[in-house]
């Protein structure tokens, strides 16, 4: 029997693992990529709970959406990368330190 | 609006309008500080002549004339009660003459102001405020009312003397502005002490009246000073003594007294001659006011048991004063410590207790009033002329400048105590009183009269030495040709200014009763107020 | 265990496998590649949730979309920054970044915690749902009611998603126009 | 002009003495350009004219009458302008009238051509005004104030040529010898007031005055006190020892000046003084101005012998007759004392008009012949008799008067007090006799030096080099007064009898009844002694001076130390003048150093203690806040690299956060 909870365990796994690509990474993409994990592991757990949800299908529906905003927010990110990468001829964030005191 | 208070707030219209005109009619501030002064000094003529001579005074809302009373300021306080300030003004005959007095000296003054260059607007507007200040001392009834017109005085002449003053005046200003302070922050302990010990019969309430603290009827028993019932003691000493003496000092350094005075030789010295004229003409006569309104008439108990002391300094700052002059040579400062000996006379004259005594000491207060003020304008006449007042340095000036060696000689003379002049009443009657004293049984001995005539004999000492030295004898100079051409003689202003305040030395000297009879029925009342504790 | 929570577990297994090596791999090219594995068991995951739609969606705009994006944008840059992001050098797999890592386990902790906290407490609107059998069952037709769904209670924010990704595409590509020669 | 005759004598007199008033007052005002002194000569004449016919005839001899106009009130007192009019003070306003109008008409040409003649005028009308109204005060304190009026116009005149060094240092020092008998005078005012509470002498010495009524000890120690103090006035007014420094300096003024009031009247005031509060003096008071006045009789005359100064001379000769009048009140006496006044008034104001003549002229001589010589040195003179005949024999005239030769007004009143002392001292007791012999003493050297100074100036031939064209007479606005005070010298203005001073009219008329007996044949022998003893003296002085048998040395100590008055003058400077002086610098050192040095010592411990605190707040208070905030500064240097600008360490601060709140809520 597949509980809810396995998918949370899941969701939580992929969650932290995105959540770690974003801090420890060096590199703009790879921080890119460790948003979509975390997003994809929200997502499941929309999927997961709206399975107790038949009236509004809440879950589902924002999980579509969620969907359609990742796909946005990568190419936002990428157009983001590409220009940094033009302006600082790096994306490696650890360089890109103009916000430093 | 009664006509004390148009008295005391006229001089705050003169600042308000010398403050919001424009510095391009700067010229126009001297004449608006005149007008307004002339018509206050013809105001309080008015008042002169309006004057019941028969009134008491001292300590009966009833032998008050012009009074004024409006509740100012009702708090409640709750657990502590209601909170009275009144605006209580009024005049009896110790206060009317210096009113007078204070009219005229401030006219003086402004005469002499006449030549002030430096940032005439803050200048006259300052001197106009302290006019104020100073009518609304001689007028206050409340004690409130009274310590806030007394330390409104300060501010201004804290900046007149510290900013028109001489080379040293920063010193100056602030020995006399913290010697003052020094008293009068210690006035209002007692001053609170007092609020708390006496309660206003009508309302129920504690006040600030002076009349009421002068009742012993109105004290709480066993308040801080009551009468009955008192057991407070601070170091030793009773509460109502210890009332006394704080308040005796503060007026004392006013007066001044001789082991306080030593802000007076410093602050003539360097405050500009209107300052000056100021200082000695008014400003001395608020420390005797104050001692005969406030000390003598709210603890005539205390005043009656210390009077051998007062009598004691009066002499000793008699002496002290007249050797102090004898040995200067600066003329200002001879001047001013003649003031001092001066003063001492009032002292005297108030502790002896007797009618004459203390007539002769608020005549001898209206005499210096205007001859000392007559005299530091004569300092600054030659002051202004060379800048330079050291007596060595002139010589013969009779020759050179007669009309104003006659002016000097005149008011040397009149302030020596020559008859015919107001001071010889003042002091003739101080050292009748003081030595009708013990007669009286007041507690002054007979000395303190004989040293006080001694003091007589130095001031003519000191003044004949001064005339004879800058004025008799070949016209010799310091600065040569050059002072010779810079030291004319008097001209029409100074004369104007000069003559009306000789003139009435001479008018009082020969007609003391314009003064005596105004102040008869006060001083007998207030003599047997006190001397029901002798 | 039958073949529903084999398959469960292998997706699960698969998904955060490929992810851990998303994340240790050195090679930029490589991890994109593993991610795309990730992505694909994430789907097969979804439909162990009878959400259907959103499993084919997630592989047609993720790995349809998404992927082949950041490959194409990965692989038509220029010349640089492919060896910037090759970065071939050094190990084949990064060590891990041990703050990073504590943080992360942090998190993983805390979400596990609250999990088995929530296990004892689950919020009012599921256990009525799950009273009332308003639960999503595989024999549903998702598809038809999605639709409805969108067209009727959601067409506000299915609105604005429009725009909104019309003007995040817009802006992408005016971002990533070759710059103006002043 | 019949109401005009009819003023009242209350009202002439105060007119008598309103007068020169009014003209001090014209004269004031008019000031430079009025030099002529014409109000001041109107006025005296007015006043003696008015003084003689309405005052002193018609109140001489008859009732007295006083006057009181409410003047000021002080407490329950009411002081009045009083006049009192009776014989003695009638007489003495007379006298002072008679005295001043010849003064005022010598002036005028003895005067003439001095710059400031109109301030002349003006001082000498002030004091004929404060000298009248001193003589009919009834009130003591308007007597007081009279009193130091005429100290303050003779103030003015001694120093009335300012620019001499030695006159302004003489007038200062008059003023202040006078200060102290002034004072004496008001401590006297104090006593009888505080003891009669009353100024008012008829109240108080009225025919049942205060003083009479039983109430008062009249040997009480505070009346003994006011005796010596109103003789410590008259003492310094009347130039007794030892505070008659001030006389022989004041000669320093025009000499016009010092015949009014360094020789006839101001000085005499002292006596006039004592005359009208006698019934006050008990007997301690008595002795003592009895020794006062003898010892400054003889001293006086002792110092006159060593004086070659003119004018100083006679001015240490009205010393000397000060004294015989001071000894005259002391003994009960004071009519002969008055007497002596009225008579000496005359004499010794001619002895100084002719020696103002004789001055003048020589110091034309001076001027003229270019020489440098003090035209008041008797030893420049000599032999003027040829030149000034007239004032040579008014000034013999007067000289007789003052050694009591018969036929003149000094004899009379000289034997009256040297009689009545006689007789005083006889009753009294031996030791007492000491006085009276003092007093012949004296008379004969008044004798022999008023012969040596008519010798040494008539006699002989002049000492200075002459153009003897320019010595004469005076002008005859100066030798008509001169005449007749000459003529008011001799014995028939006073009496009848030229040898017996019974008959005199003024003491007859000023009763007083003599607490000794009369001795008769005193009567004779002292005329006879004193005028033998004079002429004894005058026949020594003719030899030494006229014939040159001149028998001392003349630079001998004696000499020296009677010229400078055994040299008190200094004496006085060093005890009591630099000591005063010397007190004022140690006050002044004691207040500039110890007083104000506290006041500042107590600024500086003020300020130090502030340094203190303020050490305190700088390193300990603030160094806590300073502490703190570099604390903070160091923490946050310290947690800066947090600011590193690397976005995903912002991350993972962030999240870090969010970490451990969700833990505290969760522990929570």
């Amino acid at each position: 029997m597949i509980t809810l909870t396995h998918f949370l365990v899941v969701s939580a796994c992929i969650f932290c693992i995105g959540l770690y690509t974003v801090i420890a990474k060096r590199n703009a993409i790879m921080i890119l990529i460790g948003i979509e994990l975390m997003i994809n592991a929200a997502i499941l757990n929309f999927v997961a709970f709206s399975k107790y949800d038949k009236i509004n299908y809440g879950g589902q529906v924002f999980a579509l959406f969620a969907i359609v905003l990742a796909a946005a927010s990568v190419a936002v990110g990428l157009a983001i990368i590409l220009n940094v990468y033009r302006h600082y001829k790096t994306i490696n964030p650890d360089n890109i330190t103009d916000l430093r005191d | 609006m009664g006509l004390l208070s148009l008295l005391i707030f006229l001089p705050l219209l003169a600042t308000v309008l010398i403050l919001l005109l424009p510095a391009t009619l700067r010229q126009s501030y001297k004449y608006i500080a005149l007008g307004f002064t002339v018509v206050q000094f013809v105001l309080s003529g008015w008042l002169y002549s309006q004057f019941d001579n028969a009134a008491t005074g001292i300590n009966q809302a009833n032998g008050f004339q012009f009074l004024e009373q409006l509740p100012w300021i009702r708090l409640d306080l709750g657990s502590l009660g209601q909170l009275e300030i009144d605006y209580f003004v009024g005049v009896d005959g110790v206060s009317l003459p210096l009113l007078v007095l204070s009219a005229f000296v401030m006219l003086m003054a402004i005469g002499a102001s006449w030549n002030i260059t430096k940032s005439t607007k803050g200048y006259f507007s300052l001197l106009m405020l302290l006019n104020m200040a100073v009518m609304g001392i001689f007028c206050a009834l409340d004690f409130f009312l009274f310590y806030i017109f007394y330390e409104v005085m300060l501010l201004p002449l804290y900046f007149l003397i510290g900013i028109w003053g001489g080379t040293n005046r920063e010193y100056a200003a602030i020995k006399f502005f913290i010697y003052t302070l020094f008293g009068s922050v210690f006035m209002l302990l007692i001053i609170v002490g007092l609020y708390f010990s006496v309660v206003n019969p009508e309302t129920g309430a504690n006040t600030f009246n002076m009349l009421h603290m002068m009742n012993p009827n109105n004290y709480v028993d066993g308040s801080f000073f009551a009468y009955l019932n008192n057991y407070y003691e601070v170091l030793g000493i009773p509460a109502r003594m210890l009332g006394f003496i704080v308040l005796f000092i503060a007026f004392a350094i006013k007066v001044p007294i001789v082991p306080l005075h030593t802000w007076l030789p410093d602050a003539h010295v360097e405050a500009p001659t209107p300052v000056s004229i100021i200082l000695a003409g008014i400003l001395l006569k608020i420390g005797g006011y104050g001692i005969i309104r406030v000390c003598y008439s709210i603890f005539p108990d205390a005043a009656a048991d210390a009077n051998w002391w007062l009598g004691l300094i009066g002499a000793v700052s008699i002496l002290y004063g007249a050797l102090n002059a004898l040995a200067q040579k600066d003329l200002k400062r001879l001047i001013a410590y003649s003031s001092v000996s001066h003063m001492g006379f009032v002292l005297l004259g108030v502790a002896s207790l007797t009618a004459e005594g203390i007539s002769g000491a608020l005549f001898q207060m209206i005499s210096h009033g205007f001859l000392s003020a007559a005299l530091f304008f004569l300092v600054g006449v030659i002051y202004d002329r060379v800048h330079d007042r050291y007596i060595y340095n002139f010589r013969g000036l009779a020759t050179h400048m007669p009309a104003y060696t006659g002016f000097v000689a005149v008011a040397f003379f009149a302030s020596l105590g020559l008859p015919g002049f107001s001071a010889f009443i003042g002091e003739a009657f101080v050292i009748i009183g003081t030595f009708n004293a013990e007669s009286v049984g007041t507690g002054i001995p007979r000395w303190m009269a004989i040293a006080g005539s001694v003091g007589i004999l130095l001031s003519a000492a000191y003044l004949l030495w001064t005339l004879q030295r800058m004025f008799f004898g070949q016209t010799r100079f310091k600065g040569g040709e050059e002072w010779a051409t810079l030291l004319t003689d008097v001209n029409t202003r100074e004369r104007i200014i000069l003559f009306p305040t000789l003139a009435l030395a001479l008018l009082l000297g020969v007609m003391p009763s314009l003064v005596f009879d105004k102040m008869n029925a006060t001083v007998l009342n207030l003599v047997s107020l006190v001397s029901q504790y002798l | 265990m039958n073949l529903e929570v084999f398959l469960f577990y292998a997706f699960a297994v698969l998904a955060i496998g490929s992810a851990l090596l998303v994340v240790s791999l050195k090679n930029t090219a490589r991890a994109l590649f593993l991610f795309f594995i990730t992505l694909f068991s994430m789907a097969g995951l979804f439909l162990f949730a009878l959400a259907d739609f959103v499993a084919i969606t997630q592989i047609m705009v993720y790995v349809g979309g998404v992927l082949i994006l950041m490959i194409f944008a990965f692989m038509l840059s220029n010349k640089e920054l492919l060896a910037d992001l090759q970065n071939i050098s050094g190990s084949f797999i990064s060590l891990p970044n041990w703050q990073s890592l504590l943080l992360a386990l942090g998190f993983f902790a805390v979400i596990l915690l609250g999990l088995k906290e929530w296990n004892n407490d689950m919020p009012d609107w599921m256990l009525s749902n799950i009273k009332s059998g308003d639960i999503i069952s595989p024999n549903d037709n998702n598809i038809h009611q999605l639709g409805i769904k969108f067209m009727t209670q959601y067409v506000l924010p299915f609105e604005v998603i429009s725009i909104f990704l019309l003007m995040a595409l817009i802006g992408a590509a005016h971002l990533s126009r070759k710059e103006d020669t002043q | 002009m019949n109401y005009l005759l009819n003023i009242s004598p209350i009202v002439a007199s105060m007119l008598v003495v309103l007068l020169p008033f009014l003209a001090f007052l014209m004269q004031a005002l008019l000031g430079k350009k009025f030099t002529s002194g014409i109000f001041s000569l109107v006025a005296i004449v007015l006043s003696t004219i008015l003084s003689g016919l309405f005052v002193f005839a018609e109140v001489w001899n008859a009732t007295p009458l006083q006057a009181d106009y409410s003047w000021f009130t002080i407490g329950e007192k009411t002081f009045c302008f009083g006049i009192l009019l009776n014989n003695l003070t009638v007489l003495m306003q007379f006298i002072v009238c008679i005295i001043a109008l010849p003064v005022h008409i010598y002036s005028k040409s003895y005067m003439k051509g001095d710059a400031g003649i109109h301030r002349y005028w003006m001082y000498l009308s002030l004091f004929c005004f404060a000298m009248l109204g001193l003589t009919i005060s009834k009130n003591l304190l308007m007597m007081y104030i009279f009193w130091e009026l005429v100290g303050f116009a003779s103030y003015l005149l001694i120093g009335f040529w300012f620019t001499k060094e030695s006159a302004v240092q003489a007038n200062k020092k008059a003023f202040l010898i006078n200060r102290i008998g002034d004072l004496g005078f008001l401590i006297g005012l104090a006593i009888l007031f505080s003891t009669f509470g009353t100024l008012d002498l008829v109240e108080i010495l009225g025919k049942d005055g205060l003083l009479f009524q039983e109430v008062i000890d009249h040997n009480s120690g505070l009346i003994t006190g006011a005796g010596i103090c109103f003789f410590l006035g008259a003492m310094a007014k009347s130039a007794q020892f030892p505070l008659h420094l001030w006389l022989p300096d004041a000669m320093e003024g025009p000499t016009s000046v010092s015949s009014l009031i360094h020789a006839a009247t101001m000085v005499a005031a002292g006596v006039f003084l004592l005359s009208s509060i006698f019934p006050l003096f008990n007997c301690t008071v008595l002795l003592i101005i009895a020794i006062i006045g003898t010892i400054t009789a003889i001293t006086a005359a002792i110092f006159a012998l060593g004086q070659y100064d003119i004018k100083k001379i006679l001015a240490f000769s009205t010393i000397s007759q000060l004294g015989y009048m001071m000894v005259a009140v002391s003994i009960g006496a004071w009519d002969a004392g008055m007497f002596h006044l009225a008579t000496h008034a005359f004499f010794k104001c001619l002895l100084f008009l002719s020696a103002g003549a004789v001055i003048h002229e020589m110091a034309h001589l001076k001027a003229h012949t270019h020489q440098d010589f003090d035209p008041q040195d008797l030893r420049n003179m000599g032999g003027l008799r040829q030149y000034m005949p007239k004032t040579f024999l008014l000034m013999s005239l007067a000289s007789l008067a003052l050694a009591g030769f018969p036929l003149t007004s000094g004899f009379l009143s000289k034997d009256a007090i040297v009689i009545s002392a006689f007789e005083w001292a006889l009753q009294q007791g031996d030791l007492y006799l000491v006085v009276p012999i003092i007093l012949v003493l004296v008379s004969i050297l008044t004798a022999f030096y008023i012969g040596r100074l008519i010798f040494k100036a008539f006699f002989g031939t002049l000492r200075v080099n002459a153009d003897h064209a320019h010595l004469h007479d005076a002008p005859k606005t100066m030798l008509i007064p001169m005449a007749f005070l000459g003529i008011c010298s001799l014995f028939i203005i006073f009496s009848w009898n030229p040898f017996s001073y019974a008959n005199a009219a003024i003491l007859n008329v000023l009763v007083v009844n003599y607490t000794f007996p009369e001795i008769h044949f005193l009567h004779t022998i002292v005329p006879v002694t004193l005028t033998a003893s004079a002429l004894l003296s005058w026949w020594i002085g003719y030899n030494w001076y006229v014939k040159g048998k001149y028998p001392l040395n003349a630079s001998s100590s004696w000499i020296h130390l009677a010229q400078n008055q055994f040299g008190m003058n200094e004496w006085m400077m060093k005890t009591f003048v630099s000591p005063t002086v010397k007190l004022g610098k140690i006050s002044f050192w004691f207040d500039k150093y110890i007083v104000d040095g506290l006041v500042n010592g107590a600024s500086y411990l003020i300020k130090q203690l502030s340094g203190l605190i303020t050490w305190i707040d700088k390193y300990i208070v603030d160094g806590i806040v300073n502490a703190v905030a570099y604390l903070a500064y160091e923490l946050g240097n310290a947690l800066r690299f947090v600011q590193n600008g690397r976005l995903q360490n912002y991350l993972g601060f962030t999240l870090t956060m969010v970490l451990i709140g969700i833990i505290y809520l969760i522990l929570k």
